[in-house]
This record gives structure tokens, C-alpha cells and sequence, in this order.
């Protein structure tokens, strides 16, 4: 997104291997330079980040920064379809980072092996234009997109748990994001025309208890690769300026009829204590402890009978 | 009798049986010894009435300061209610009132 | 599903391996075992393939086939997330069986590196449970579907074209497939209580200059990923008796808001000249040459300007 | 004057303007010089009306023998119009007609 996309090329090869989509209207041979140019970081390897990953590589974004600290166990594969049983007890940045290096060599893969802290945030995502949460918990939930508003990027959150998702890319630019985020608007100019954040949603965490993780309730591979592949497009359609620019909530029950449901979202919160205006805001979060914000660590379920 | 359908997602429907579809017959007004009582069937009144009627157990997870707790979000007719001033947004019959939690895992 | 579920074993390390499913509602060791005594059949192995084969297989469907007889071009590798670059020039068949070896070796893959034609179909296909249909043509989807209901199987479609795909079960069982798919049912039984087959929803296809490929209208490999994780979600719930059993109609665009759509489908069409009531039938197909039903080869739409 | 919304979907969108979505004002009744003139406008004026209207090219591809070619299906309100009585479903205002050709891509 920094540089100048009529000044790109595109190797002979390139069209070769993006012609598919090249063809496909409004997207073309300024769209498949636009994706080169971007860069993309997918936070977490696991079930929503595997699809995404593996669809942001094909389509050939630029630049893709994995974050994960984990290692790979071998209850993970039944979902996290970038790792192998090979790769058991390796950390997954790095065997993510393989895997889509054999599908596009092309793509420039930077692999952070470490976990995201209030203290690294800033630093670790400041080098992307767009955050994939593809995490598994809701006190990283809360720091990526209060990182997110403060470092100006959208944030397209996917979450699955048992048979049912959600996507929301909150901090969405109002105005096209493709041309918006050019290096001629100011991040003041930007400021003003972005949807609403995770906390204008969802100001407080859902209570302790009704919050397990995955490894806790359980999810399904398949719905986890819906989400997955949901949030690789919402990305696509940024950087390729498709996107509607409408804040919307996806959700999805692999058992209901019907199985999805979307949702017209307000605008920001003037009083949003992240992305609230200056002198509006109520609260703070400069030092929150996420863990302790979300009802510190989770029950234990098993012992509880549920 | 205003008919509504309400639905849970995203983990409350554990607190209500469970089940994540309701049919729900409202009264038309909100009843005489209720607070504000005359006035139309809102969404306000709609939350005190499931928390009433149709919740199982724990109503602090559901309920707070009589109105939904912060970290529950409510969709009209697929629309946050926000756009549809909140509490206030007055019942009609067939809407779909959405009450869904975060979800979190990936 | 030949065998009975309640006499067979899962080992302790499928334990492990499935128990972040294992642990869902509704699930559980049943539905696990289910899916190990399943079998399906996927064919094609591109663009809704290579999503739905990583699922399946991740999954745990003991026993997975898969059709196709192309090799691996470098055009595919956009959408077609199971090849790799070194494995270009490959039938597709052998490089995504031995990509879900990788994620999970105790799938047993059988290959059929094959064109699937009207002398061949029966004899491929009737080996499997479910048909997943991931193939690109028109022609093969109508022999697919005339095939499917000659076999009483369900037929799980999946179509992705541009920024658009569809999704669908036809010949749906409409009474629970794990409990009517049991070896008490007889074939008659099952006959009377099925979805809607291709043929009832669409007579007669589109006409031919409506009626290009991905190759020639481009996709989005975001896009199939999608369809292709909801058409493996429709095998599983089938299998685990998971599934509402009402026939239904997806319709997704990626562009479009809302993005999603179901629709509530009929019932078979007793007129049907595939699956419907003998003496009432309307035409026959018996004898139907697939591509020129389908209005022959298409036309060359590069040289029409489109 | 019944207003509804009508949308073309898996190639249709082509023969109209490549336009997906349309609102569309119809008369109240199928106007005094048409077939069965009188009767209240359902979907099978609504396909000739289109056809008229709206189509821009090729009426072969998308209406056979005054209603829609076969390969096409028709849903009202989410449903299949073959539950809805086909050509005979009379219109109601903000009804959403989608016209669909089958996708087969991969
Ligand atoms: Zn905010
Ligand atoms: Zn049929």
C-alpha cells in the first residue's frame, strides 16, 4: 500500500498465475498489484488462521506476517489445516510460513514466534496495513483492536466455537479504503471515517463463565475454514477497493436454518474509551491488564460438570 | 399482543434453556403495575419480560442496571439497535429481536 | 456406515486427535465413529476440492476417494490450495491425496485419475456414501446428479463462479441419513423421501453463452474456499445425523449485501426425468449425451470480446 | 402500485444492465390490455413485465412460452415459488423476487 501501484510490474508469470482473478471485474491488473503491494498480519496459526492464511497467500498479498507462539499438538490438526503430522511439536509461524511458501514462493512470509503482549503489539503489527484476529481468547481479542485503533488499521475478527462464527472487520475505513489509505491522506484525515471497534461493540467481556475457549467447547474444522476464508476476503476486498465500506456483523450457526445472519452495525462510540473522541471518552485503557479485564484466567470447566 | 420472534447466539442461549429460538406474545402495553406502565411494548420492557419469563438462571449475566449487560449485543430485525434508539425501539408484530454474546475461539 | 457404529473402537490417540470435536453436542464418540465407518467421494480436486478434502479429512472420514483427471497448472495454484508449485504438472488426484496424507495419514485415499463419464460413473461412485460434487462443467454436474439418484446417494453441490458460489444437497435424505442409510432401510424405503435432485430445481441449463468456466469468468480462491468447507459441513452433518434434512438453496455473493441467502426448496418433481415416479416421468435421460445437452462445447467467449 | 424488490443472481444480472438488484413499481392490476387483464398482478405478469421493461438483450434466455425458461428458478421471500404457486403467487408490496441461473464453476 506504500508504493505507487501504477509504477508496479507484474511479472509474465504472475499472470499466469493470477489470470483467474485478474479476469474478474473490478479487480484486474490494478487489483493484483495492489494485493502485491500489501501486507497483511494473520494473529494466530490456528483454525481461523490456517484458511486465511492459505487464501491471502494464494491470492498473492505481498507481504504476510504470522503471529504464534504455540506449538503444535496433535489435537490441532482436526482443524488447523496448514500443519501436519510431521510438523507435532513444532511452533506453528514457522510450519504455517512452509506451508504457504509450497503454494506461493512468491509471497514474502515473516514469522513471529512470540505472543502478543501489551508491551510488543505496536511494534510486532505496526508493519502491516491490515490485522487478521484469528485468535482463540478475549483478552487478545480486547489488545488487538485497542492496538488497531490506536496504530489506524482495520481489524477483521473471525471466531468459531463449537458450530457457530462471527466476522467483523471493526475499524473499518468508511470511505474506500484503497484509495483512503494512500499516502496523501493524513492518519487525521483517516481518523474520522472508521467504523466501530471491538469495544464499541462489546464494552465489557461476556461473564468468565460463559466464555470457554476452543480447546474447552470444542469447534468444528469446516466452520473454522468458513470463517477463515470469510476474513482472507474481507482483506482482498480492502486492499482491491471491492469492499462496501459498511460495518456489518456476520453470524453463522452450522445448524440453523438459515445458517447465516448479517447485521447492520451502529457507528463508533463517541464514547468508546478506545475509539471514542478526545474529551468523550469514558474510561481508559492505557493501563489495562487484559487478562484481569476479561474476569482474569478461565474456570475450569471439567471440574464445574459442564 | 405484539408476537415476536427472539433469538440467542454466541452462548446465551445457556442461560435460556438451552434454546436458541423463542416465539414470544407480548402485551400490547406495558401492564399497569409495571414502571411506565401504559406505555407501548419497547425493547426495554422486553428485556425485563425475558428476564422474567424465559431465563433460567443467572440473570446477571443477562440483565444489567434494567437494561441488557454491556457485553450483550441487540439486533432488530437484523440492525443494531442502536440505529433504532435502544430501549426505546417500540415492538411490532413478527419483528426478530437477536441477543448475541462475542464469540471468542479460532 | 455399512458397519455398526456401536461395535467399533476408536484409539486412544484419535482420542486425542478429534477430541476438540468429539466434545460437541450432539457429537460426541458416536459421531466420531460415524465419520471413521464413513466414506465419500469427492470429485474434483480444484477450486471447491482442496477445501473440502482438507475438512473431510481432517475431520476423520475413514474413507475418502477423489476423481480427477487433470494435472496441475500454475493457474490453479490461485484457488487450488492442496497443489503446490512443485508439484506442478501432477495429476490433481495424487497431489491432494497426498496433501491430506500429510494432515492426517490415517484417512484411507483412494485415487481415481480418471474423466468421469456417463460408462464409467456408476462403477467410480457407488463405492461411496456421499457424493461431493467440486467439478466445473455443466455437463458432469447433470451426470452427477442422474448418477447420484440411479444410486440413491446424496449429492452435495457446490458451484463458485467469479465472486459468487451456491451450495446445495441434492437428493437429500429427509428423514435422518444416520438412522435411514442404516443396513435395516431397504433401497425402496429410502427412494421415497428424498430432495429435490439437479434436474427438478433446473430442467434444462443455462444456455451456453451464459454459460462459461472459471477458467474463462475467473473466481475468487476465496470464494471456493468457502463453498467447499460448507459442502464438507453438509457431509458431516449428514453422516453425525447432524443435518435438519430440508432441502435448501444457498446462494452466496461476496459483493452482495447481505452476502448470504437461503432458500427453502420444493420437493422432487414427480415429472422429473430423473427422479421421478415411474409412469410419471417426463422424458428420459438414459440415453442423454451429457455435452451436447448442456448445448455442446462452449463457445470460444475470447474471440465473442466478452 | 405495489413496490418489490426483484434480483438477478448466477449470470441473469447480465441481461439486465449486469445490474443485480432492482426496485421495481408495479400497477395494482394487470393492466385492461394485457392477457386475463384485471387479475392482480403475480409473478407471471412480472415476468412479462421484466421482459418489456427491463431486459436489455436475448429474451430467449431468460422467459419460454410466457414465463421464465426452464434453467431458471424463482424464489419469493426466500422460498421456492413452486410452494408459493409459481406464475399464480400474487405480488405483495416488499416482495423480494430473485431470479436465479445455476452457477457451475469450481
Ligand atoms: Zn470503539
Ligand atoms: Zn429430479
Amino acid at each position: 500500500m506504500t508504493r505507487n501501484a501504477s509504477s508496479a510490474q507484474l511479472s509474465l508469470e504472475d499472470y499466469r498465475r493470477y489470470g483467474r482473478q485478474m479476469i474478474l471485474n473490478g479487480f484486474g491488473l490494478p487489483g493484483q498489484l495492489k494485493l502485491q503491494q500489501a501486507s497483511v498480519v494473520v494473529v494466530g496459526a490456528g483454525g481461523l488462521g490456517c484458511p486465511a492464511l492459505q487464501s491471502l497467500a494464494a491470492a498473492g498479498v505481498g507481504r504476510i506476517g504470522i503471529v504464534d507462539h504455540d506449538t503444535i499438538e496433535l489435537s490441532n490438526l482436526q482443524r488447523q489445516i496448514l500443519h501436519t503430522e510431521s510438523r507435532v511439536g513444532t511452533p506453528k509461524a514457522l510450519s504455517a510460513a512452509a506451508a504457504i511458501k509450497q503454494i506461493n514462493s512468491r509471497v514474502h512470509v515473516e514469522t513471529h514466534a512470540t505472543a502478543l503482549t501489551s508491551a510488543n503489539a505496536i511494534a510486532v503489527l505496526s508493519g502491516y496495513d491490515i490485522i487478521l484476529d484469528c485468535t482463540d481468547n478475549l483478552p487478545t481479542r480486547y489488545l488487538l483492536s485497542d492496538t488497531a485503533v490506536r496504530l489506524n488499521r482495520p481489524l477483521i475478527s473471525g471466531a468459531a466455537q463449537q458450530f457457530d462464527g462471527q466476522l467483523c472487520t471493526y475499524n473499518l475505513p468508511l470511505s474506500s479504503y484503497a484509495s483512503c489509505s494512500s499516502s496523501t491522506g493524513s492518519d487525521e484525515e483517516k481518523d474520522g471515517v472508521r467504523g466501530p471497534c471491538f469495544r464499541c461493540l462489546f464494552p465489557k467481556p461476556p461473564a468468565p463463565e460463559m466464555a470457554g475457549s476452543c480447546e474447552e467447547l470444542g469447534v468444528l474444522g469446516a466452520v473454522t475454514g468458513v470463517i477463515g476464508n470469510l476474513q482472507a476476503l474481507e482483506a482482498i476486498k480492502l486492499f482491491t477497493g471491492l469492499h462496501d465500506s459498511k460495518p456489518s456483523l456476520l453470524i453463522y450457526s452450522a445448524l440453523n436454518t438459515p445458517p447465516f445472519r448479517s447485521i447492520k452495525l451502529r457507528a463508533r462510540r463517541a464514547t468508546c474509551p478506545a475509539c471514542g473522541d478526545d474529551g468523550a471518552k469514558v474510561g481508559q485503557i492505557e493501563e489495562t491488564d487484559y487478562v484481569a479485564f476479561c474476569g482474569g484466567a478461565r474456570p475450569d470447566w471439567v471440574s464445574r460438570g459442564l | 399482543m405484539p408476537s415476536v420472534k427472539v433469538e440467542f447466539s454466541g452462548g446465551l442461549e445457556l442461560l435460556f434453556s438451552n434454546q436458541r429460538k423463542h416465539d414470544i406474545s407480548l402485551p400490547e402495553r406495558v401492564p399497569a403495575d409495571g414502571h411506565e406502565s401504559g406505555r407501548p411494548v419497547d425493547i426495554a420492557y422486553l428485556i425485563l419480560w425475558l428476564r422474567d419469563n424465559l431465563l433460567q438462571e443467572r440473570a446477571e449475566l443477562f440483565v444489567e442496571n434494567d437494561s441488557v449487560r454491556p457485553g450483550i449485543l441487540v439486533l432488530v430485525n437484523d440492525t443494531d439497535w442502536e440505529l433504532e434508539g435502544e430501549g426505546e425501539c417500540v415492538l411490532k408484530e413478527r419483528d426478530e429481536i437477536v441477543f448475541i454474546s462475542t464469540l471468542h475461539g479460532g
